[in-house]
């Protein structure tokens, strides 16, 4: 069963990044990118951690995706005639296969991966919360200060310009 | 939540090891509050608040250089203070503080609110200072991308200029591709560790001391060394080493002055810090592979950067790629420090010369900018010398500092660093060093000849009248421009105070 | 792609090959490296090759969930949960860059009136 | 414990440092000009003292030696002070022409005066370090101190292209400087003394040794390196055209005393550190030296017509004079280098001085518009004549012992070398005494007549004498009695003779 899953959630992961990296339209590939998020988090849910699953749905899905959306739409971005590659092509495939081979040419060579040890914590909220709030206090506090500057600065980047104090 | 969890929550975080992080981040907060309850006409004073903080701490941490906690590890192995943390500390508080002095100048130029800027560049200031001292992944990535993403905002500041904007974008998407291949690198790494189990506590692959080992016992594990390497691709985009340099010109030229002096001098620094602890502690049983590529890495950024810089005229531009070069020569000391371990100093040394003299130039620049802060070319610095003779000669003897003429402080960075090199054997990367500090020495000259020389003609022929109002310096810009120059003139002859402290 | 994963099982039946518990998958963590793997050159590739900044940027997106990817499957099959912790840092990370992102997009579109990177060349070369 | 002579030699250097930094700080042009006065005066007392003093059997080693750590201790850094028999020499020699250079600029017309000095007192100062620096860092420290004030006041003060000229000597004497840096410090790393104090190198490269192969690379480094910085032809270029621009005062000092950093560094450290790697480049310096610098710029300069610019190809010219000395490693030629070195230093110095003189009074360099100056202006002419015939070795100038010793060194090595080089001093006599001719003697030309007409040319005044005399006399004084610098020399070279003496047994 799980292996089964396990096939079908990985094709339709990788079949909807595919499709963010080759389409022509903005918002197909804003789609793709919404389908392999939902493969993604069924994957989390078959590594046990439904909760990982359920803030990436919440996250990505919620908030990400739906924000590509509405600038798609408010830009407006007419998918024109102009080819959706740029000359980098042959580079960029290059590379990447590079990195693929690479992923590959690693596990096939069974780069000494840890064995699984006898006893799996269970990845609960209570665990979670006691790491985030004991050993990972520090990085928290971190992350909190910069989702305010990314606040600020976004509405830096987007108030109306008269009211800033230097236009007086 | 029970007692026994709150015993450890007290027991492993020292937050009062954090203090200047702290105060640093809390005046931030304090900025924001200010700008709600002081009445309007008073907000001029806000970024005041700011530069005070910033002088405090700084003031603090160098009287409490060395306290007892120096070599401990705090949070639970997430922060390490040690000596070079707190040689970070200083050099961060102090560029953020020049970085301010910089805004004073350009900010009251636009139209674009201030006291968020001050905001933005103190969290930044104390994330680069819990970067450099962190000793796990996490926390490294966590503080990395806070400062990261601070930058994206800082960079494309001046949101009413396009290019400005378009250096944003340029810088996010790279900045952005860069970070994701680290994370990968991160994960790589911890994967390949795995975990550990130590008097019952399991330490995982995030901890530099646990990847160390790990690292030390078996050195060719495919895994890991890929995950370093990645990691070393992110590090090597903040500091701008080839081919990771092609975002510095665009970037630099596009970006506020001000946040140009801090991209190449915090962010760059902030690269190294991260660089000597990762290629020295973290990554050091990997030499064999880390060697042969940093060296290649930093023969070509020594090229590529004096390459490029010479046909340069836009003032900025011309920063950025020298800068380049100079992450070039710093490259060459990281490597060297591998073998020796006097190096590292010399690293810190440098990035204390050329703090000193980038800030003197980004200061002249941002005089010298006009409405368009895009737009800063060369031909502009005609007259400089004539008609403000200070600007003129704080140029001439930053320029000449980075170009390591002595007796500047430049000039005894770069020998430092020279020996080490040469006492770790690097010949052929020495040889391609030399070539690149006598092809700087054209681009500088140059541009120290268009403030002194092309105008202080006997006969002024075709002398046409500078197009742009060159601002005044106030007294506090004369006197830290001054203090500037003096200490970069200071540092070339009398080393002491730098390297007593440095050496310790 | 569905013939490279195909043979995942081979390397997946590496781990297991000593296994006594009830339910053990055939899909080990191998074959999660290699999905995040591919995940991530997939993202790398689209960023190079792609020209609509919104598209390069959900192309970045994509490279930071094949991390968390490998992450949470390292996590899992190693027993700690710090990697699966990592993965809220990286979220709200993602989350806040994608804002700003997203910020310095639709203020560079009211000037220029484009997202294709091949016309964000006003800068001197 | 350092005695007073010690801390005498340390002020030597400091108070032309010091008075440009009060200079530079905003002191009024009227008291600017005394200070700068005083400061250029003091030194050579001070040289002059510390000459008569230096003790008559003053063997090898240095004398008024003091040592100040500036911080950098650590990496055997110190700033240590010192006069050996070969640099007392070249230390009294960079005191006289910065007294002279000195004084000339003081009356000078120049645009920013005050600048002008202040610059001046710098490179002043640098000279006075290089020489009396035990520290090679230092030596090759003050040497870059003396050489920025260089490039800056030719690209402002400069002549005709001045531009090109700063830019040219920039970046030759850049690179220059940056291969005996790196020769500097491969010799550091190499020995294993941690130290760059001259007799720490000295005593620990002496108790290890360096192999040859090393020996060979870094002497050739040196040898470019400092030969950039000494003219070393093809690599000369700069020369000419730098002097051709720079104001008087500048080519003063940098054509007499400064460009004698590189010889005195392959004396004073290349040859007793790195002797092997000497006999192994001794041949090729001499060729290049011979062909090069004494017969191919020898016929350059008899083909100039620009006074100036037939002055700095002159100075090209008798470098090789000084390389070959060098080339011959003898103690004889060592010596001999030295002795050269300062009369060059001398001659060269008062040759660019009058050069000068002579454009206020015709208001143009080519040679071929003068004529007939004499008339006017005979003490002009006799301090021009009687220089030019001691830069081409007249005996009775000190110049004709440095050239006599070099040659009877030579004579040992090679006689065909010794027969080029003989050649060039009738090569050097031939454009000496024609341009003393063209400017001095003849029938005034027609341009000239003009601007004399407009501007009645006056013989030598009282600024433009006093210079003039100090340095005629100090190569009359030692043309008369060349023991004065001729004993240090020997007394320090004496050790060298055995090392000499093992390197030909070996060739």
């Amino acid at each position: 069963m799980a292996d089964t899953l396990f096939i079908i959630l990985a094709v339709l992961t990788v079949a909807s990044a595919l499709l963010v990296v080759v389409n022509k339209n903005a918002v197909n590939a804003a789609l793709g990118l919404l389908i392999s998020l939902l493969g993604l988090a069924g994957l989390f849910v078959l590594l046990d951690a439904p909760l990982l699953a359920f803030v990436l749905l919440m996250v990505y899905a919620g908030a990400v995706v739906a924000l590509f959306l509405f600038i798609i739409m408010l830009l407006d971005t007419t998918p024109g005639a102009a080819k959706p590659f740029s000359k980098m092509t042959l580079v960029a495939t290059l590379i990447g296969a590079g990195l693929l081979f690479t992923g590959i040419y690693s596990l096939a060579h069974r780069a000494v991966l840890p064995a699984a040890p006898a006893t799996l914590p269970v990845p609960t909220m209570k665990n979670y919360a006691e790491q985030l709030f004991t050993t990972y206090l520090l990085p928290v506090q971190v992350v909190g200060f910069m989702l305010l500057i990314a606040m600020l600065g976004v509405i830096v980047l987007s108030k109306k310009f008269d009211q800033t104090e230097g236009a007086k | 939540m029970s007692t026994e969890l709150l015993k450890l929550v007290a027991g492993s975080n020292q937050w009062w090891a954090l203090t200047p992080e702290i105060t640093v981040a809390c005046a931030a907060l304090a900025l924001l509050v200010l700008e709600i309850f002081l009445p309007k006409e008073q907000h001029r004073f806000i970024p005041h608040f700011a530069v005070v903080t910033l002088v405090m701490v700084l003031g603090s941490v160098a009287v409490t250089f060395e306290h007892a906690w120096l070599g401990e590890q705090l949070f639970g192995g997430l922060i390490k203070l040690s000596q070079l943390g707190q040689i970070a500390r200083v050099f961060f508080l102090l560029s953020s503080l020049l970085v301010c002095f910089l805004a004073t100048i350009c900010l009251p130029r636009t139209r674009m609110p201030r006291v968020e800027f001050y905001h933005i560049v103190l969290v930044v200031t104390a994330a680069l200072m819990l970067l450099a001292q962190s000793n796990h992944f996490v926390m490294f990535f966590v503080a990395l991308e806070t400062v990261t993403i601070g930058f994206y905002i800082l960079v494309s500041y001046f949101r009413d200029n396009a290019l400005t904007l378009e250096a944003g974008l340029k810088y996010l998407v790279l900045g952005a591709l860069s970070s994701a291949i680290m994370l990968f690198g991160i994960v790589l790494i911890y994967g390949a560790v795995g975990r550990v189990e130590i008097d019952g506590v399991v330490h995982t692959g995030f901890e530099y001391g646990v990847v160390a080992d790990f690292l030390r016992h078996n050195p060719h594990n495919f895994l890991a060394t890929a995950g370093a390497l990645l990691v070393l691709c992110g590090v090597a985009f903040k500091i701008g080493a080839f081919p990771f340099q092609i975002w510095i010109p665009d970037v630099y030229q596009g970006a506020p002055t001000p946040v140009t002096a801090f991209l190449a001098v915090s962010s760059k620094a902030a690269g190294f810090a991260v660089l000597l602890t990762l290629v020295l502690n973290v990554f050091a049983p990997l030499s064999a592979v880390l060697v042969p590529v940093l060296s290649v890495l930093a023969a070509a950024t020594i090229i590529a950067g004096n390459l490029a810089a010479l046909s340069q005229r836009n003032a900025k531009r011309l920063m950025g790629l020298s800068g380049v070069s100079h992450a070039g020569y710093l490259l060459m000391g990281v490597i060297a420090a591998l073998s020796v371990p006097a190096a590292a100093n010399a690293v810190w040394f440098y990035l204390f010369t050329y703090l000193l003299a980038s800030m003197a130039v980004f200061g002249v620049m941002a005089h010298l900018a006009g409405a368009d802060d895009t737009h800063q070319e060369l031909d502009h610095y005609e007259k400089i010398a004539r008609e403000r003779p200070l600007l003129g000669a704080v140029l001439a003897v930053g320029l000449g500092s980075l170009a390591g003429i002595p007796p500047l402080a430049g000039f005894m960075g770069k020998l430092l660093i020279f020996v080490a090199a040469f006492q770790a054997h690097l010949y052929g990367l020495l040889a391609v060093a030399i070539g690149g500090v006598v092809l700087s020495i054209y681009y500088y000259f140059g541009w120290i000849k268009a403030a002194w020389f092309e105008t202080w003609s006997l006969n002024p022929a075709g002398s046409e009248v500078s197009v742009r109002p060159v601002t005044v310096p106030s007294w506090i810009g004369r006197t830290v421009l001054t203090a500037l120059a003096l200490a970069t003139v200071l540092l070339g002859f009398y080393q002491e105070p730098l390297t007593s402290w440095l050496m310790k | 792609m569905i013939a490279l994963l195909n043979h995942a099982p081979l390397f997946g039946l590496i781990l297991n090959n000593g296994d006594t518990g009830p339910v053990v998958p055939a899909y080990g963590l191998p074959a999660y490296l290699l999905l995040s793997a591919v995940l991530f050159a997939l993202g790398f590739i689209g960023v190079l090759l792609r020209k609509n900044t919104l598209v390069i940027y959900m192309c970045l997106e994509l490279m930071l969930l094949a991390s968390t990817l490998a992450l949470v499957a390292f996590s899992h099959f190693q027993g700690t949960l710090d990697g699966a912790v990592f993965v809220f840092f990286i979220l709200t990370i993602a989350a806040a860059e994608v804002a700003v992102g997203l910020a310095i997009i639709v203020a560079l579109f009211r000037r220029r009136h484009t997202v294709s990177v091949e016309e964000l060349n006003h800068l001197k070369h | 414990m350092i005695g007073s002579n010690a801390q005498l030699l340390q002020l030597a250097i400091v108070i032309p440092l010091g008075a440009a930094l009060v200079i530079a700080l905003g002191l009024p042009k009227r008291f600017g000009t005394k200070l700068a006065g005083a400061a250029f005066t003091l030194p050579a007392l001070i040289a002059l003292w510390l000459w008569a003093q230096y003790p008559a059997e003053g063997g090898t080693g240095y004398h008024y030696l003091s040592s100040v750590d500036l911080g950098l201790g650590s990496f055997g850094i110190n700033l240590k002070l010192g006069l050996n028999g070969i640099a007392l020499p070249m230390f009294l020699l960079a005191a006289i022409v910065g007294l002279a250079a000195g004084l000339f600029a003081l009356r000078s017309q120049a645009e920013r005066l005050k600048t002008y000095l202040l610059l001046l007192l710098i490179m002043h100062g640098g000279l006075l370090g290089v020489f009396a620096s035990v520290d090679i860092f230092f030596f090759y420290f003050f040497h870059e101190l003396a050489l920025i004030p260089t490039f800056i006041m030719v690209g402002i003060w400069g002549g005709r292209d001045r531009n090109y000229a700063a830019m040219k000597m920039t970046i030759y004497l850049t690179v220059g400087a940056m291969l005996s840096l790196i020769g500097l410090i491969a010799i550091y790393v190499k020995s294993g003394a941690n130290s760059f104090d001259l007799i720490e190198l000295k005593r620990a490269i002496a108790a290890q040794g360096l192999g040859a192969a090393t020996q060979n690379n870094i002497f050739g480094v040196l040898m470019f390196g400092f030969g950039i910085l000494v003219s070393l032809w093809p690599l000369h270029t700069w020369a000419p055209l730098g002097y051709g621009a720079a104001p008087s005062s500048t080519a003063m000092l940098h054509a007499g005393v400064l460009k004698k950093f590189g010889l005195y560094g392959l004396i004073q450290i290349a040859l007793p550190l790195l002797p092997e790697g000497a006999a192994h480049w001794a041949w090729k310096l001499a060729l290049l030296a011979a062909f090069g610098n004494v017969l191919v710029i020898g016929f350059v300069t008899m083909a100039q017509r620009d006074l100036k610019q037939m002055l700095g190809y002159s100075s090209v010219m008798h470098m090789g004079y000084c390389f070959l000395g060098i080339a011959a490693l003898s103690t004889l030629g060592t010596g001999g280098v030295v002795l050269l070195m300062v009369a060059h230093g001398l001659s060269v110095a008062l040759l660019f001085m009058l050069a000068t003189s002579i454009h206020h009074r015709t208001h143009t360099f080519d040679l071929s518009e003068m004529g007939g100056l004499a008339q006017k202006t005979p003490v002009l002419a006799a301090f021009f004549v009687a220089a030019t015939m001691a830069s081409i070795g007249l005996p009775g100038f000190a110049n004709f012992w440095g050239e006599l010793t070099v040659f009877v060194a030579l004579w040992n090595v090679s006689p065909w070398i010794t027969a080029v080089a003989v050649a060039g001093v009738v090569v050097s006599a031939i454009y000496g005494l024609r341009a003393a001719a063209r400017v001095f003697f003849g029938q005034p030309t027609e341009a000239l007549q003009r601007v004399t007409a407009a501007h009645p040319p006056a013989d030598l005044d009282w600024v433009e004498r006093l210079p003039a005399l100090i340095l005629l006399a100090a190569l009359l004084f030692f043309g008369f009695y060349p023991k004065a610098l001729s004993q240090p020399v020997d007394q320090a070279l004496t050790p060298a003779s055995t090392l000499f003496r093992s390197i030909n047994h070996h060739r």
